[in-house]
């Protein structure tokens, strides 16, 4: 297991660490909903290009980000290796009697470029800021206190817990057990899930009742200065008209 | 089984955040006829955290390992809430992780979380019919993950008919994921009755 | 004239569950006063101090924080008044960064921000945490959480402090460190102090009177008079400081004087005084009954 | 002939986010022998057991256990050799009830019934829980969940019990318990004990040598030897025991003797001896330069 450590690297310095985290926040999701719905193979390309280029402004090192690539392609390597042989459509080429289509190589690509896209940005856009940075402007942002206080606190106790759950996997390592998919190991899993659930629960109360003490009232109120400056603003135009760019040239041409 | 950017079309993913939005809104509204929002908050927080770090379990299911998804015992656990704590849960697992999507946390949220309200009822009319408590945690946990897997499949097959044999290849690899599931929730449920039965939709004066 | 800071009557307490965990207690606690309540694992401690900040409220009026009702009180004016700090820091700092836990009470009392930011600075610099506003806590160990937690309590700038097992996982230099910082805020600023713990050998420093707990008050006076109460001590599951007991040793082989120290502070004091007053010097040697009279202090240290 | 039970050669460790950890520690303990770890939170003590039950492993065959390396040995053999209690006794017990959290190590070990009975109750009666099998830990106190977490280790009847934090969060009546359990392991089984702790009062019952371990091993010898070396416990965030320092103030009141006591027992004998040895007298009074010596002790007790 390894820590939730999106912002391992949000110490380096670049031009976008430097951007401001709400203009941040708001091109990039503009960019990320953009990259997602693109259709055009080749639009998708480019797209792929440029969040590769911000990725090597942001001196993100190569480890991290593939190492966070992964998951995705994971899962969408199959829509490219599976799509062509089952999306109906005109025939590419024949292998041992299976058809192989256009349009099923075409959407499998397309699927893989536009995830990795995404993801490409989403790294860039959350890994150059710490993440209390992030939460913060998404407070900012007016985002509903409800949901910012939500993941506030949630994010905090997920190292709490991961130590704690680590602590009783260790012990029970240590007393010979290995988890393995069978009845028995499975139900012991069950109750070093159940113990950590009740943990929890106590902590809960706990927790609530600290708050209490500090005149908690249910409503968000946290202190953050972000200063916007004329840079910021322009660097999210930037941003997105280059992205939008080639789109619009070929919608208009 | 989060579904990732740059898969599912505008129109399921609008679909998937506005149902998800009236979810929340309804689910977390219902909650606060009860109690205090200042008491839930941290509460509920908490335990989207717990949940969260007991969804990186990885158990090896040759010849790869799957994580466990407990929406079914999130919705035994925490009732209405579960819905929040997954919206929760999934956004964190994009951002801090990118496990699924940014663009698709309301439709990924929309597939686990329905099932784990669905968990709920089904857990509660199970006791009162009297079903002993591991069957019907059992039952709950199975069920809320193989109702996600039909979902997470809808939501391709939405999205166009090229996807329906890869939609059905999903559903078919997820097999050994729903008897786990089922497995450990059966047992938690029982480790809890034990131990904190508090924890349970149960009426404990019977 | 000294005021009432704390003061407790009768009160009673069960959990939903049914148990009971506080029976008939009364206690008193003066402004400007350092208390220390100890008693046994699952004494009530911890639930005594819920009732001082609202989580859990008396039916009755017997709570009281000078003078006010506890129960009455608006938030706002209850979090200046008193203080909790509870055992795990895990459980108090909630927030993403250190600046943002110990801002969170101020904040709440809708204080201007350069008021909460000099009050950060403020609590930060009390317990030495300077320049630690950014990190996040779980990056930080153990005995640099817990003064955070006790910054992000004390940033609310309250009058009474309530301490629930300070001292505990600490290592011995930080230990000292909070013993320090605590005394100081009594003596500097006044603060009322009220703390539980199992810390014996930190007691003596860090209180004035001692209340023995075990769901109902079952004794209370200075700490020299608690520890000399042996019968008391086996019933409660407590032990006296170790400086306490060696000078009971000390005792049988002939050393000579009415009050035994409590903490090496007192003992310096003790030796010096009780050789100034008699003739120059202490003189310890072996008598009739020493063998015996050790033997049973050891029995009763170790069997307890 | 002695045996080596644990022989750690230059090991190093870094934790995967760049935390030194452990930089090049050697550590040998003798088979029987009773060995403690002290050093500041966040020395390494816990990343140092990590290693002796396989949840770290050493790349180089450099952690050995009875001559064999540990990274070889097969889980159930290694469980065998080394039994690792952990501080928390609730991340130790997670199955409904007593009985199935002592029995889980043994059912691991794939025993047979008969076996896995005969050892639960063994386990449970040497930490005086006989009678406890249907319990929930969860309804118990602390000190009885930490027996319960000993016992679970125990019943697999390791020759080496490795224990971080044996006596913290213990009311002193639990603490006094403990200790005795664990000498008696090893006393009558002849158990190899390795403890990890901060509570520096109940080492000189514990040790027979220590290790004051920094990221690197700092000090190796008898307590006595690491307690009187003043600069290293300063540098290590340590202090010295109560009654150890106490008779250093003793001295300065002209008490003259080379060993002085680390703990109760130790004082006691130290006292008959001294005296006996003597003029059958120890006498005490202020000289020349008593107050000056006072001074810098209790300067370093409280500064360091
Ligand atoms: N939420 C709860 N529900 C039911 N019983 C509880 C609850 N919390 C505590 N208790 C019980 O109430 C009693 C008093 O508990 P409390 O935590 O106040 O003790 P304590 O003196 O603080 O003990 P310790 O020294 O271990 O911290 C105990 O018997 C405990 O088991
Ligand atoms: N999982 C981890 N990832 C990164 N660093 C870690 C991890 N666990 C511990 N550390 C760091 O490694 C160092 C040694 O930690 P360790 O827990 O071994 O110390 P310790 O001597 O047991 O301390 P304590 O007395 O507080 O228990 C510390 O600096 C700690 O912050
Ligand atoms: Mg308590
Ligand atoms: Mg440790």
């Amino acid at each position: 297991m390894e820590y939730p450590e999106i912002d391992r690297y949000a110490s380096l310095k670049s031009p976008i660490h430097q951007f401001d985290p709400r203009a941040k926040i708001i091109s990039f999701s503009i960019l990320i909903f953009f990259v997602v719905f693109v259709n055009e193979l080749d639009i998708a390309v480019i797209n792929l290009f440029f969040s590769f280029i911000l990725i090597f402004i942001s001196k993100l090192p190569i480890k991290f980000v593939l190492n966070r690539i992964k998951w995705v392609l994971l899962f969408v390597l199959p829509f490219l290796i599976i799509m062509p042989f089952t999306a109906g459509g005109s025939e590419l080429m024949t292998i041992d009697g299976i058809k192989m289509t256009y349009e099923g190589l075409v959407l499998g690509m397309l699927i893989v470029l536009r995830a990795t896209s995404a993801v490409m940005l989403i790294l860039t856009m959350l890994a150059t800021m710490r993440f209390d940075t992030t939460i913060k402007a998404l407070y900012m942002l007016n985002v509903p206190g409800l949901l910012i206080q939500m993941l506030m606190f949630t994010y905090r106790y997920i190292f709490v817990f991961l130590d704690e759950f680590l602590r009783m996997w260790r012990a029970m390592g240590s007393k010979g057990f290995k988890l393995k998919a069978n009845m028995y190991a499975l139900s012991m899993l069950g109750n070093v899930v159940g113990m950590l659930i009740v943990k929890s629960y106590e902590r809960a109360d706990r927790v609530y009742q600290s708050m209490i003490s500090k005149g908690y009232t249910g409503n968000p109120k946290t202190m953050v200065k972000f200063n916007m400056v004329a840079k910021d603003y322009a660097i999210a135009f930037l941003l997105i008209s280059i992205a939008i760019l080639p789109y619009i040239s070929k919608v208009v041409l | 089984m989060h579904i990732s950017d740059g898969v599912l079309s505008s129109s399921v993913i609008i679909v998937g955040f506005v149902i998800t939005l009236v979810l929340l809104m309804i689910t977390l509204r219902c909650s606060m006829k009860q109690s205090d929002v200042k008491e839930q908050i941290p509460k509920l927080s908490v335990m989207a955290g717990a949940f969260f770090v007991a969804s990186l379990i990885h158990i090896p299911v040759p010849p790869t390992s799957v994580h466990l998804i407990l929406n079914g015992l999130m919705g035994v656990v925490l009732g209405v809430l579960s819905y929040p704590a997954i919206f929760i849960g999934l956004t964190l697992q994009a951002v801090l992780f990118q496990h699924g999507g940014f663009t698709t946390i309301g439709i990924n949220t929309m597939n686990m979380g329905i099932p784990a309200l669905l968990a709920y009822g089904i857990f509660k009319i199970g006791y009162q019919k009297g079903i002993p408590l591991v069957l019907i945690g059992a039952i709950s946990g199975g069920l809320a993950v193989f109702i996600s897997v039909i979902f997470l499949a809808m939501s391709l097959i939405t999205t166009g008919e090229e996807f329906i044999d890869i939609a059905r290849l999903i559903a078919i690899t997820h097999v050994p994921i729903v008897i786990i599931e089922a497995i450990v929730t059966g047992s938690v449920v029982a480790f809890l009755a034990k131990v904190k039965p508090e924890l349970l939709p149960i009426d404990m004066e019977r | 004239m000294t005021q009432e800071a704390i003061s407790i009557r009768s009160l009673n307490y069960s959990y939903p569950d049914g148990t009971k965990a506080l029976e008939d207690v009364t206690i008193k606690v003066e402004s400007g006063e350092k208390v220390v309540i100890i008693g046994p694992n699952g004494a009530g401690k911890t639930t005594l101090f819920l009732h001082l900040n609202g989580t859990i409220r008396s039916l009755e009026d017997n709570v009281n924080v000078f003078g006010k009702n506890i129960g009455r009180m608006a938030t706002e004016e209850r979090i200046k008044e008193v203080g909790i700090v509870f055992q795990d820091p895990d459980d108090q700092l909630f927030m993403p960064t250190i600046f943002d836990d110990v801002a969170f009470g101020p904040i709440n009392m809708g204080l201007d921000e350069g008021e909460v930011e000099r009050r950060v600075k403020k609590a930060l610099a009390t317990v030495g945490l300077l320049g630690y506003e950014d990190r996040v806590p779980h990056h930080m160990s153990y005995g640099q959480k817990k003064k955070a937690a006790l910054a992000s309590v004390l940033s609310m700038e309250p009058r009474i402090l309530v301490l629930d097992e300070p001292t505990a996982n600490l290592d011995p230099r930080s230990r000292v460190d909070f013993i320090r910082v605590i005394n100081d805020l009594n003596k500097k600023e006044g603060i009322t102090i009220v703390i539980a713990m199992h810390d014996v050998n930190a007691l003596p420093e860090l209180s004035d009177r001692v209340y023995v707990l075990n769901r109902r008050v079952v004794a209370e006076g200075s700490p020299r008079k608690i520890f000399s109460d042996i019968s008391l001590l086996k019933e409660n599951n407590l032990e006296a400081p170790e400086v306490f007991n060696l000078f009971k040793v000390l005792r049988c082989f002939g050393y000579n004087c009415d009050d035994l120290p409590l903490s090496m502070y007192e003992a310096v004091d003790v030796l010096t005084k009780t050789i100034e007053d008699g003739n120059g010097h202490i003189h310890l040697h072996i008598h009739e009954h020493t063998h015996e009279e050790v033997k049973k202090i050891m029995y009763s240290y170790n069997h307890h």
